[in-house]
């Protein structure tokens, strides 16, 4: 297991420079999504959410650093592993926990789940579960881009994100490929969190510095301490910029731990004792609050009152998103394309398939 | 109407609609400087620059999915793959993703791709590169699945295609490219979805698409002659499947046989006799048979390539036989 | 005899072929150390060693291909994919490769590999991880493909393959992975290529496979009650097909009715009838219906995801149909 | 257009150590390529070839020099231009034109043709047409070697040869990472001729110094002048040993330029006058042979001896290839399958499904 600070790692002293309202902010998106987190897996655990449910516990800096760097003209691909991203990006939390609960107000109307959160307001363009599935078409939205606009510093870019095993799958290397060839708009994201399922980075990849990968494109790598929300947010402010300022793509890896399983169903039985210790040693949570009310951005009962507040919130998104209805059998038809054509089978099971 | 061939309507088309819409782009593998492996895009570098005709590396996964990509932010991407074999590396990108996104985010996005791509045996390429897996395609709902059989029918359907807001797999076919026919001058559209009867006749139906259609209309017209009435459906779309037209047929004529160049078990043919047991079963006189590839690997040596592959004798005695275990007198 | 689960059969006969041939190795994601994501591997990391249990990176087309290699040289690699719908990654391997050496080397060469990957829907896992992509698979020559619905028949089947010198695929079955059933102890190897009548009867023919054989079954007996005899031909095996068991049980029971998990269009019900249709015409006193998902990206809202996927309840439907519409009295 | 001389070539200096009939019989070897492809494109032409028909013609040091490090217990897997490799490994030039011309006297019985040259006692495990497609088994192969035996000096390495162009697939980068984190025996060959059909390789790799892209997986990578056959052969043994001795794949690159079209059929007009007049400037054999007659290894009539010889065998070959008979129609369904199982169909068509 690599130390997420041992090498190539940008760091930040906290204070000074920073608002301290800013620095609030990311204390409360960050909360937010521990807390969301929590209440999902114990809402899977009531079996008001089904399927797959993976988490970004452990992962709340790296998520609050990226989306604060990401502007709101951006577009933001993702894996799976989501919940956290769509909260900090502006989702409301109901409408997460919404989707997660099958319903019609669901940020893709229930029709996504967990692994699937859309939202073309916030430039969400999707969370993918096939492992690398979002990178070809993250590399096609920077094309799109790069097709209708040259560089600039006014420009959009586009954020890819993908966790640690995804690098080794093909699609990483020919979308890298093509960004390069094409100089396209374009940051991917490593969300390294050290596992893939029960996989380490070094039983996984032939090169576990995963940042040095771009090189079979030329394209520069970066690693982060994505325990560290404003080294993570400068990283990427910077990798973004370049993107759209130049048309370069850039390869960034941000390094955290994943506090439990891979998802909600998984015990982790396959890490020791001292691997679960050091996730909790790692926990950026803690350590956030602790530097915060170190450099006196907050005091302990300010920072109560924000967990409070944001438990308070996401208790009521459970219960609005859990009074949303349910999408009516009579719409399964819908969506399935956009351009009706002729002919189009709708028959249900056991229907006949032609009007005798 | 002008007389021109497939690959001529194709190219035109994709002229035309890239001198329509800014949007519309193409994307492949050597369809700017080599001008295609089969010369569809031949020009259109020159015409519209690197910008609209991109050359892509070898990476099907990846150019097909930037496509996708693409789409989604709103161009019209036409892809090139060079043959059906290589969309095998990009199918993740084309049913996983292509297929599934508009439904599964909840209507909030569009994909209007068009994904061109020939298929056909025949040509010794053997076993990799002959493969007719269009079944595959059909078979999935979130995509259209076109198929013309002629010069006109390419060029409606291909701007069809290009003007629909979803996923279009448009089928063409290596043996037909050369091939001649009236095409309809200016703007020329189809409806996705429709099948066409092609010829009429009153006593068996043969039921066709791509390559299988000009094979099934020339046998069609020498039966003609002794006095053998065959109607020939065009499916033109494989899904949607235009299930009344086909059904239609065969209560009229209560015989069919269908001619399709893939492998027979699990073919598109299977499909054909399937609706038509259904759709048609109190008028059917006799069995529904398919005429369709061997079940191997296609070899490279020329006369197992004959030996497996449908053709117009192996269609003609099928519709004998169809019409003698019915009895039939002409 | 002992009664285990479907899982426990397909572990425990991993774990024999293992004991019993050297050359038998395992290769899949997550299978050693996470001990696989269904568990079917369970244990077989700490007996064997990471010589014979490899986890891989993700790599589907990489490790897949690997394992051909492997095969290539004499080794029997069973390869876990952890859901059918990531075998799309390892398809040009699949199909462009092992499905084409044996035959386009000439015979030179042997691929005995087995590709074990659970299908299957019902466990709102929404569109891209839900799907019944089985069909692809039987429609390609070159491979073999079975489908078992019972503990029994899991370890038959797969026994069968790993001692078999071509490429199988093993379609496995979320759904049926916690099912129960009599297993002969021992050694218990399965004819590839054979149907099996799992229930006989007089009526009408159900023919299914993999969990739809479970539900198939469960519906049969439940309309012996009423006195509807209806007989159960579980397929098993996709590629090849056994035409004449399913053809001999409609001759005799002249109604029959498909169930399957797949989409209709084009699916494996097609070629079911389209072969009754072909073999038992004469016999035939009603249209073969089949009994499919909906044609939709499968949603992942619960109430969607029931109304799209075939059950009991409509299978019982279209049976009582096809007996009402041949004026059948019991 | 790299200059294949460019960049990290090593170099070799012809003569002195090496034993001149050894030298005579790679120039003999280069010759036969040459002049078996020349007659494989006037065969085709002649329509005695079908399909596709890809030429070793400008490739024909790189391909004698591999060869010649290549034990005969090593295994090799080649893209569809393999005809040289066959022909320098040991395939008897008859077998090889009667695979061409669809004979059962072929490599693969006729069933294969061009692209698909098998010989197991040569231990050629095929051509492969799909671009890429020959890099997945290769690597298994090696795992398979890795499976049964440690490392050590006298082990069985896998050769996996490839084009320029395919280095961008996605099974590129999956195998090259699992031939480093399992440790194979395998060397990866790029065979750089320059062109991916119309396709540069700047144009096609964000890295264009192809021998660094084993980079992303602690691959060592090493160029060599295509050109040079000694330089050739030093390098795949020494890649080989470190292959088989210590089970570490090595990426290592070839670079030529391509003589001709990217198959018979190509006119190759995307090519300049210059791109032309340069492929001849680097033609191996002219240089090869003026090489061997400058140290005296050959003179004038003695290489004009060989290459008579030459021609004649392959004239004889070509004779000899279009006696050998083709496959009758009735074996059309041999070889489907190894292992006989119940229901196999096996209708022509037009054949009933169930015999009524
Ligand atoms: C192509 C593909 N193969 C396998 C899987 C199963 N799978 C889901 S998540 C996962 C691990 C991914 O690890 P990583 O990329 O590190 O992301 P993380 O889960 O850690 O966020 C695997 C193997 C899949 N969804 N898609
Ligand atoms: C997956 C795939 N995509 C496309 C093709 C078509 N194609 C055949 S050869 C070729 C170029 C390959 O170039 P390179 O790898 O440099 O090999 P070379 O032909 O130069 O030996 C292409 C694109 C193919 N056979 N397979
Ligand atoms: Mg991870
Ligand atoms: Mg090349």
């Amino acid at each position: 297991m690599a130390e997420p600070s041992s090498t190539a790692v940008v760091g930040t002293v906290l204070g000074t420079t920073e608002e301290p309202e800013t620095l609030r902010g990311y204390y409360r998106q960050m909360m937010t999504i521990r807390v969301f987190e929590q209440r999902a897996a114990e809402m899977y655990t009531k079996a008001k959410i089904g399927g797959y449910c993976h988490l970004n516990l452990g992962e709340e800096a790296t998520v609050v650093g990226l989306m604060a760097a990401l502007r709101a003209t951006d577009y933001l691909f993702t894996s799976y592993r989501e919940h956290g991203y769509a909260l900090a990006r502006g989702a409301e939390p109901v409408r997460i926990m919404a989707e997660l609960f099958g319903r019609t107000g669901g940020l893709s109307g229930g029709r996504g789940g967990s692994m699937h959160l859309f939202d073309p307001q916030l430039r969400l363009l999707g969370g993918y579960g096939i492992v690398g599935g979002q990178i070809p078409p993250a590399t096609g939205a920077a094309l799109a881009l790069a097709h209708r606009n040259g560089p600039g510093p006014d420009r959009e870019a586009v954020m890819c994100l993908l966790g640690d095993g995804a690098t080794n799958i093909g699609a990483f290397h020919e979308c890298l490929n093509l960004a390069a060839v094409w100089h396209l708009p374009i940051v991917y994201v490593i969300v390294n969190n050290q596992l893939g399922m029960g996989t380490t980075v070094e039983a996984a990849a032939g090169e576990p510095e995963l940042f040095r990968r771009g090189c079979s494109y030329r394209i520069p790598g970066q690693r982060v301490d994505g325990n560290d929300v404003l080294a993570v947010r400068k990283a990427a402010r910077a990798a973004l910029d370049r993107a759209r300022g130049e048309h370069q793509p850039m390869l960034l890896e941000a390094v955290s731990y994943r506090l439990r399983g891979h998802s909600v169903v998984d015990p982790a039985r396959y890490r020791s004792d001292e691997d679960n210790q050091r996730a909790r040693a790692l926990d950026p949570l803690p350590a956030f609050r602790a530097q915060l009310i170190d450099t006196g951005v907050l005091d302990a009962p300010a920072a109560a009152g924000i967990d409070a507040e944001v438990e308070q919130a996401i208790a009521e998104a459970v219960d609005a998103a859990d009074r949303s209805p349910a999408p009516a059998p009579e719409t399964l038809f819908d969506h399935v394309y956009a351009t009706a054509v002729a002919n189009t089978y709708q028959g249900l099971p056991g229907d006949p398939v032609v009007s005798p | 109407m002008t007389v021109i061939s497939y690959r001529q309507a194709l190219h035109d088309t994709l002229r035309a609609e890239m001198l329509r819409d800014e949007d519309v782009l193409l994307i492949g593998e050597e369809i700017g400087l080599f001008e295609g492996s089969y010369k569809i895009t031949a020009g259109l570098l020159a015409e519209f620059g690197p910008r609209r005709v991109r050359d892509t590396p070898i990476c099907e996964e990846g150019f097909v999915g930037a496509a996708i990509g693409a789409a989604m932010l709103g161009l019209r991407p036409v892809v090139e793959i060079m043959t059906i074999n290589f969309s095998l590396l990009a199918i993740d990108q084309i049913v996983n993703h292509a297929a599934k996104m508009h439904s599964m985010f909840g209507g909030q996005v569009r994909v209007p791709l068009v994904i061109r791509t020939p298929g056909g045996g025949g040509q010794q390429l053997a076993a990799t590169h002959s493969q007719n897996l269009e079944v595959w395609y059909a078979h999935v709902p979130g995509l259209k699945v076109l198929a013309p059989a002629t010069p006109a029918d390419a060029k409606g359907m291909l701007t069809a295609a290009i003007r629909d807001d979803d996923p279009v797999i448009l089928l063409e076919n290596l043996a037909l490219y050369n091939t001649n026919g009236e095409v309809p001058d200016g703007d020329h559209t189809l409806d996705i979805g429709t099948a066409s009867v092609l010829k009429p006749g009153r006593d068996l139906t043969v039921v066709a698409y791509s390559r299988a259609t000009v094979v099934a209309l020339d046998v069609a017209r020498r039966l003609d002659e002794e006095g053998i009435s065959v109607e020939v459906v065009d499916l033109r779309s494989l899904r949607p499947l235009d299930r009344d037209t086909v059904c239609a047929s065969v209560r009229k004529t209560s015989r069919a046989v269908v001619l399709e160049d893939d492998w027979l078990s699990y073919g598109i043919g299977a499909e054909i006799a399937a609706t038509i047991g259904e759709g048609a079963f109190d008028y059917l006189d006799a069995p529904v048979r398919r005429v369709a590839a061997a079940e191997v690997p296609l070899p490279y040596a020329k006369p197992l390539e004959l030996a497996a592959l449908p053709d117009a004798a192996a269609l003609t005695r099928v519709i004998r036989d169809t019409l003698d275990a019915t009895r039939f007198a002409g």
